[in-house]
């Protein structure tokens, strides 16, 4: 198993404290993340996509109680229990950013406003090894380079807001990926873009997960992009998993019901209104919480707008 | 003669002189300050001191010798207690500057409040008829910068200055009908339309007023100097005539000109900075004590420019001052004994010469026909008189050490009789209520404070300035006796500036000062608590008489009869040539003025805490303190020494 | 950017016009003027004063001219950097004016350079661990800071600065200083006297220089940049003050030139109380004897100072934050 | 989970105000001080201008329940004093004398006077028996024997309310100008900046010594209370303006606004219907840490001594005739009123900040 798997999530549950009581945002979540492998993880917001991925980075609020395990088995050197590992931990550190590293959904506000975009790449490089400045910024521009920039040098000085949105994400998977991270996390990462510029993502996304041999988890709701770039599938619900396989398979022949209405709403698959799309949604939901799905659907968000 | 010698002859020289003084004083003793004080200053020549010595701080600073720098035969000062050291930098605040050291005129005052003694003057002597003052100047006076003082300088002042229209489109009161003319350099005669004895009070006590340096001044008046460059002069300094520089030079203590002005005090301006204003010894000062030693002993003073009370209360009391006077308060004599035990100061309570704290005038010209009415009316002063317990005040405000009295005159003063003290000052809150009464003035409304007899509302506002004697705590107790007795009165502290403004037109309802002028030093020739002939901050009850008498009837309001008595008997008591008569003028103002209350009086002859750093020595343990007198002028703070 | 500044500093021009109208509108208020004041103080040390002389004295000072002629005599011989003639202290206002704007800036510096080493600290902690008890101890001794009354610390301070350690009674040098030339010894006497109106003047400042901080913070630290750092790998306390901490600091940056006004008002008061050699006593003391000129010029020269500073502040947050530099240019 | 959704807003902002501890304390001690305030006269034992002779300078009073032989007694009671000047240091030196006892008596007869004005009675919430010779200063005197914890609770309607009414007023000037500036923009906006620029460049100190020394002399002292109280909004609503302002020009084009004005409805309906309501937390927040402010101003004016004027009582006035070195080593208690001044600041500070994490609805309700 640990030869083929980079990551294993064993019945990893989630839950935040509240002063009003405790929101459970995973469920015993169980799956693992192949080597050389793009995995997506699909369902609507607040299925728990986000709270996975955060956990696997251990990026989640003080007021997380997390239980269950997740493991990382890097290809060099011994397993690391991600979930045990104590915050001062210099592991933690050469994780970050090392090991794993992530894509966000928001490139407008992901990169800090006041400080250059080389200066921001570079960082990356300077975290993890012992280089010169100077060979960080000549390895930054070759990594902006290999994600498509042009005029690196000249582009390197500047500060995130004179770039475009898709310009910004490609700043964002260079800084991801210049430490050559065995797993690349990308949490919805075109979402906000255009659809033009979304297509241009995936593909460099996708390319370079060839060319670099890593694993990536991809984080989205939107099955269309999960058929152009996974490999393999998740599908969320509510904090559980509902289903896991190979995304030829489950967009063939999806096995639960909620996969089945996901697939059904997608504007591609068959175009339809969006308010009918939702309603089946709900219903779906209806069909497997029995009844009271929809009613704590709603308050799992309610609930979660005062967690932010 | 060999240097021992000359020092073992000095050293004999000063200890006989000191002491034939000593014998002096032994026989004649009787105050808490030598019986000689009172007498004229003897000089070296008659103590047969011969030879002079000078602080070291002033050697190799390249000046004449110490006796050609000292007039021909300096006068010789006692010191209180000892025969002083020389050196030191003595620390005061800016304020406490008149206070430290004195201004010199050409006559000086004697500690028992009435003397007039020769200073610069070596003597003094008046006409049979009172018409002629003429004095003869010590030979040999010299400014600060070495320049003589003689005659010149008196002329410049008096005629040129003074009696210039220019310069002051409106003389002095007192230096009208005054002329001045010099027999020779050292022989002043001033010669006067009226008989006026008293005129050496005024010379004695306002000094400033009759000298400056002509040497200096005359750069800048337009007798002497082109108008034109005393115009650019004036344009640098930022004045806009040569008056108001000279004005300003006489009155301003922050002056930074003054640095450049000779003078003729024991100290002068060496640098006005903001925080600070240090004052050198005066290397040609005139006194020299018993020894032989020119005055004063103390080479330096740093004031220091402090507004807050509180720092002023707290270095006078941590012994950060070496002498602290005028900014020492009755209500903190507690703390600076406090300081006493803890610091090592040395708190003396002398006695403020005000004969009461607190003068509390209803405006008799008020604008208001109804208030003046009851303003006018001697059964409401009265009444608003035995309506204050001033043994309570001098109870709570005095550590029951003040005296309760009216306005008037201190008992050691000619002029004094003890009823004028005492009328009117016994708590009687029947007594008042039944006066207000009778007046008509009756609670309609029943809220406590009496209304007019028509029934309309009756509140009095009363304004003053806090400064100098406790005046807001006074009112503050005196606006709840007259509560007491259903009088509404409201009071508001004003700055200075809007006192004597409103003073002078007549536009208070009510205000109150403190009442100096209560010696013989003042009083003959300035009663002006007691008659109306004066315009001024503290004379606000009948500003509209003064300003009638003032202008010879073409101002103002006319007088009534009593009133214009009274202002032709103060008038004949500075002029007449007979101390009985002037006595008995003098006492029938001020029974007029104890039967009719004119002002209010509460305590007066208050203690007032004088500190002393442990070092300062040879200042008196009591005094009194006041404006008539320069407060130390008579005590000789030019003999005060810091003992190292 | 230089466009930008020039359009700036012309901006100021019509501000400080509007002001200089409303600083002399406002010496004119209080009753009285400069001759009742100086007629009074001359009264009191026993010179008669007629109605003659007032009324020439009057002339003398041009209060006799209408107020629009005064304002524009006033306010043109301003601009012309002559600030009149101070009837007080009878020197003209510029030699008055300038030894004591400085110790005024050194204090007024010295106490928000104060307040910030320590409150911006302190804010930062208490983000970072909010709700703790080092969060809300900092908090309550800022807040008492602020609450108690600014001469009441100066008195009680001055009193323990004399019993504890023996420094004179306010000023800002030791009696044997206060003429001397500059030394070694001369400055670090400053320095023993200088912290104790610094100190009362910082305290009251810091409650609110923590709680903004505070606040600040905790908005940046929800920022997506943060986490992206944190995915980075980047060490938790680099991260902080190269990430939120720095834009955090921005605001205060721009509140510079506000805090003028606010710390001089402040100091005028912290000085009458330590008895310091600064603008504030002279403005305080201008104002109450209606010296016109010394007061007016000093209210002035300080409004100018502050809208300057509004300007450089304003400058300096541009020179650090680039979105601004690059919006306005 | 599910009673979540039956929380209004106000009970979710009630939550999270009462999660703030200290805010909750603060909230009491202001409520406390309140109240002291409205019935001071009831409450204090003596009215403030009610001398004692044989008092000056005294030192605040022990209440005892037990007596110098250690017996305890149920109603507490205070010891007589004896009064003896000291010949040497000038001081009043106060003995208890323990062989006289006066008891606490409650809602007893004292001095008469008018609750509000309005009722006459005599009672006082305690006192020592008025007929006796004995009598209870447990704050101490000041320098004429007035009573301190009479003169505190009486200033404390005067300081109290010109912090509310203060700020009143700051608040009506500062949401009307900047609430229209931002909602009209334009002319009347760049009016209103310049003006706020221009009083912001002003040191205060001036403004407010200039305009208070313009009361006219003649004013009760109930008409210079509101003229300071004016004095001290007139340069306060600047800061208060721009917020508004700014939050109006955020919410000018919000869906909401711009629903609205599709409707219809005219610019004061949509500025007080609509606009107004969504961010009167903000407002309330923000005059609640105003109100200090005003506090401080007064003491400030009172120190110069150009704000209110004995025999107006308020903790200004009070701490303005204690500003002197003789108290501080002498007469500590007559400071009391500051520490009233530094707690109600502090309280009102704490209060403001719980204000506004309860009204933010941002704010996390989650534990750390």
């Amino acid at each position: 198993m640990s030869a083929n798997n980079l990551v294993s999530i064993n019945n990893l549950t989630v839950e935040f404290k509240t002063e009003l009581g405790s929101v459970t945002a995973l469920k015993d979540v169980s799956f693992d993340l192949p080597r050389n492998c793009i995995t997506a993880v699909v369902g609507e917001s607040g299925s728990g996509k986000s709270v996975t991925s955060n956990s696997i980075m251990r990026l989640l609020p003080d007021s997380a109680q997390t239980s269950g395990e997740i493991i990382l088995y890097p290809q060099k050197s011994e397993p690391i229990s991600i979930t045990s590992l104590a915050e001062k931990d210099p592991r933690l550190r050469s994780l970050r950013g090392g090991l794993v590293s992530m894509v966000f959904q928001e490139p407008m506000t992901a990169l800090s406003p006041v400080h250059r975009i080389g200066d921001q790449v570079a960082e990356a490089v300077l975290c993890h090894r012992e280089v010169s400045k100077e060979a960080a910024w000549s390895e930054a521009a070759s990594m902006l380079e290999q994600v498509g920039l042009t005029d690196v040098q000249q582009k390197m000085r500047m500060y995130p807001f004179e770039f475009s949105g898709g310009m910004r994400q490609r700043v964002i998977i260079a800084m991801a990926l210049i430490c050559h991270p065995q797993l690349l996390i990308c949490d919805e990462p075109t979402t906000a873009l255009d659809v033009t510029i979304q297509a241009e993502i995936l593909v460099l996304i996708k390319s370079l997960q060839q060319k670099l041999q890593n694993s990536v988890l991809f984080i989205t709701h939107d099955l269309g992009v999960v058929a152009q770039v996974a490999d393999r599938v998740v599908v969320m619900y509510d904090g559980q998993v509902l289903e896991v396989g190979d995304v030829k398979q489950i967009l063939k022949n999806p096995q639960h019901p909620y996969t089945c209405h996901l697939l059904a709403s997608m504007p591609g698959a068959e175009r339809r209104t969006t308010k009918e799309s939702k309603q089946k949604n709900w219903a779906a939901g209806a069909a497997l919480g029995g009844g009271t799905a929809l009613a704590t659907a709603e308050d799992g968000r309610q609930v979660r707008e005062f967690v932010r | 003669m060999p240097e021992p010698l000359i020092a073992f002859t000095r050293s004999i020289m000063s200890k006989l002189a000191l002491l034939l003084c000593i014998l002096q004083s032994i026989f004649v003793y009787a105050a808490d300050y030598p019986e000689l004080w009172l007498e004229p200053a003897r000089s070296a020549a008659q103590l047969g001191i011969a030879t002079f010595t000078q602080s070291p701080f002033l050697e190799e600073q390249n000046l004449p010798p110490v006796a050609e720098r000292l007039p021909d035969n300096p006068p010789v000062i006692l010191p209180l207690d000892d025969i002083g050291t020389y050196g030191g930098t003595a620390y005061i605040i800016a304020d406490d500057i008149p206070m430290f050291f004195s201004h010199e005129g050409l006559v000086t005052i004697a500690p028992d409040l009435k003397t007039i003694l020769p200073n610069l003057a070596e003597s003094f002597s008046y006409s049979d008829d009172g018409r002629e003052l003429t004095l003869r100047l010590r030979a040999g006076l010299k400014w600060s910068d070495g320049h003589p003082l003689t005659a010149e300088d008196f002329l410049f002042t008096v005629n040129e200055l003074q009696l210039n229209t220019e310069f002051l489109p409106v003389t002095f009161r007192d230096f009208v009908g005054v002329e001045l003319r010099a027999l020779d350099e050292l022989t002043l005669v001033f010669s006067f339309e009226n008989p006026n004895p008293f005129f050496v009070n005024y010379m004695a006590q306002s000094p400033d007023l009759f000298m400056l340096p002509k040497h200096y001044f005359q750069d800048f008046h337009p007798n002497y100097t082109d108008r034109e460059v005393i115009g650019e002069r004036m344009e640098e300094m930022g004045f806009s005539n040569w008056s108001a520089f000279i004005f300003t030079s006489m009155q301003q203590r922050r002056f930074p000109d003054l640095v450049n002005q000779p003078t003729m005090r024991a100290y002068k301006a060496e640098s006005l900075t903001p925080g600070l204003f240090t004052y050198k010894r005066n290397p040609y000062y005139f006194k020299i004590d018993p020894a032989g030693q020119q005055l004063p002993y103390i080479d330096t003073i740093e004031a220091q420019d402090i507004r807050d009370n509180a720092v002023a209360t707290g270095q006078a009391s941590t012994g950060q001052l070496d002498f602290s006077g005028v900014r020492m308060q009755t209500s903190e004599i507690p703390l600076l004994k406090l300081g006493e035990r803890n610091s090592g100061i040395k708190v003396s309570i002398w006695n403020r010469i005000h004969g009461s704290d607190l003068s509390i005038q209803a405006n008799l010209n008020y604008a208001d026909e109804k208030k003046r009415k009851l303003f006018e009316d001697v059964r409401f002063r009265r009444a608003l008189s035995i309506a204050i317990d001033r043994d309570e005040m001098n109870e709570i405000i005095y550590f029951g050490r003040g005296t309760p009295r009216q306005v008037t005159v201190l008992p050691n003063s000619d002029y004094f009789e003890p009823e004028f003290a005492s009328a009117y000052t016994q708590y009687d809150p029947a007594a008042a209520n039944a006066l207000l009464d009778e007046m008509g003035l009756i609670d309609v409304n029943e809220d406590g404070f009496r209304e007019f007899a028509d029934g309309s509302q009756l509140t009095f506002a009363l304004e003053f300035v806090e400064t100098e004697t406790p005046k807001q705590v006074s009112m503050e107790l005196v606006t709840s006796y007259w509560n007491a007795v259903g009088v509404d009165i409201r009071m508001r502290i004003i700055d200075r500036n809007l006192q004597y403004a409103r003073a002078i037109a007549g536009e208070f309802e009510m205000t109150l000062w403190h009442a100096d002028r209560t010696t013989d030093i003042l009083f003959p020739i300035n009663p002006d608590f007691w008659v109306p002939r004066k315009l001024a901050a503290s004379l606000a009850h009948w500003s509209e008489w003064s300003r009638w008498y003032l202008t010879g009837g073409e101002l103002g309001e006319e007088p009534p009869p009593n009133i214009r008595q009274l202002q032709a008997w103060a008038d004949e008591m500075s002029t007449s040539m007979d101390p009985a008569r002037r006595v008995q003028l003098g006492k029938q103002i001020l029974a007029a003025n104890a039967e009719n209350v004119w002002t209010i009086g509460t305590i007066g002859m208050a203690p007032h805490p004088v500190v002393t750093s442990a070092r300062l020595k040879n200042v008196v343990d009591t005094g009194f303190w006041g404006w008539d007198i320069r407060w130390t002028m008579p005590y000789h703070p030019a003999t005060w020494y810091l003992a190292q | 950017m230089k466009k930008y500044i020039l359009r700036r500093v012309l901006g100021m021009v019509p501000t400080l016009a509007v002001i200089s109208v409303l600083v002399f509108i406002v010496i004119q208020l209080p009753e009285g003027d400069i001759v009742t004041s100086t007629v009074g103080q001359l009264e009191a040390t026993g010179v008669d004063m007629s109605d003659d002389r007032i009324e020439s004295l009057r002339a003398q000072y041009y209060l006799d001219q209408p107020l629009p002629i005064q304002y524009l005599y006033w306010i043109g011989n301003f601009i012309t950097g002559d600030m009149g003639f101070s009837y007080l202290y009878a020197q003209p206002v510029n030699e008055l004016v300038w030894e004591r704007l400085g110790y005024t800036l050194l204090i007024s510096i010295g106490a928000l350079l104060f307040t910030w080493l320590l409150a911006l600290p302190i804010g930062i902690y208490s983000a970072v661990r909010q709700y703790s008890t080092a969060d809300y101890a900092f908090t309550t001794v800022g807040l008492i800071g602020l609450a108690t009354p600014n001469f009441l610390i100066a008195l009680i301070l001055m009193y323990l600065g004399y019993n504890w350690f023996g420094l004179s009674f306010g000023g800002l040098f030791s009696p044997e200083y206060i003429n001397a030339p500059w030394s070694w010894a001369r400055f670090t006497d400053l320095l023993a006297h200088l912290w104790i109106p610094v100190i009362v003047i910082g305290t009251s400042g810091m409650a609110i220089t923590m709680r903004l901080m505070r606040a600040n913070l905790l908005d940046e630290l929800e920022k997506p940049y943060v986490t992206t750092a944190r995915a980075k790998g980047v060490p938790p306390l680099k991260l902080l003050l190269k990430y939120p901490v720095r834009i955090a600091i921005n605001p205060f940056i721009s509140t510079i030139g506000l805090l003028l006004p606010t710390l001089i008002s402040g100091e005028a008061i912290v000085a009458v109380v330590l008895n310091l050699p600064t603008t504030g006593p002279l403005l305080i003391q201008s104002l109450i004897t209606q010296d016109m000129y010394l007061a007016g010029s000093l209210i002035m020269l300080l409004s100018v100072l502050t809208v300057i500073g509004m300007l450089l502040s304003d400058l300096l947050l541009a020179w650090v934050d680039p979105r601004i530099r690059y919006e306005r240019t | 989970m599910s009673e979540l959704n039956e929380l209004t807003p106000g009970q979710l902002a009630w939550l999270r105000f009462r999660r703030h501890k200290l805010a909750m304390v603060a909230g009491g001690v202001l409520i406390i001080f309140y109240l002291f305030a409205i019935f001071c006269e009831f409450i204090s034992p003596y009215t403030p201008d009610q001398r004692n002779a044989r008092a000056i300078n005294a030192p605040p009073m022990d209440i005892r329940f037990f007596d110098a032989d250690g017996q305890f007694h149920p109603r507490p009671f205070v010891y007589g004093w004896e009064l003896n000047i000291n010949e040497d240091t000038w001081m009043r030196e106060y003995q208890e004398d323990t062989s006289t006892r006066y008891d606490i008596q409650f809602f007893s007869r004292g001095e008469p006077y008018e609750f509000w004005g309005l009722i006459p009675t005599e009672r006082h919430l305690f006192t020592v028996d008025s007929e006796s010779e004995g009598y209870i200063h447990w704050f101490g005197t000041d320098s004429l024997g007035r009573d301190m914890f009479s003169r505190v609770l009486y200033g404390a309607r005067v300081s109290l309310s010109i912090g509310i009414l203060g700020v009143g007023l700051t608040l009506f000037l500062g949401v009307l100008l900047g609430g229209f500036a931002g909602y009209l923009g334009g002319v009347f906006d760049n009016v209103v900046q310049r003006i706020t620029e221009v009083l912001q460049s002003i040191p205060t100190l001036p403004l407010w010594m200039a305009l208070s020394a313009a009361l006219p002399a003649a004013w009760s002292p109930l008409a210079t209370y509101f003229g300071i109280t004016i004095i001290l909004s007139l340069f306060g609503w600047t800061t208060l303006a721009r917020q508004v302002r700014g939050r109006f020009l955020a919410m000018r084009e919000e869906d909401f606004v711009v629903a609205a004005r599709l409707v219809g409805a005219n610019d004061r309906r949509i500025i007080f219907r609509h606009m107004l309501p969504s961010f009167v937390s903000h407002i309330i927040t923000t005059a609640t840490l105003a109100v200090p402010a005003m506090i401080l101003g007064e003491t400030a004016l009172s120190f110069l001594g150009i704000g209110l004027r004995a025999p107006v009582v308020s903790w200004g006035v009070l701490l303005q005739q204690a500003q002197n070195y003789q108290v501080i080593v002498m007469t500590p208690w007559l400071l009391l009123p500051g520490a009233f001044i530094v707690i109600t600041v502090i309280a009102f500070n704490l209060l403001g900040d719980g204000l506004r994490d309860a009204a933010d609805p941002y704010s996390s309700l989650s534990k750390t």
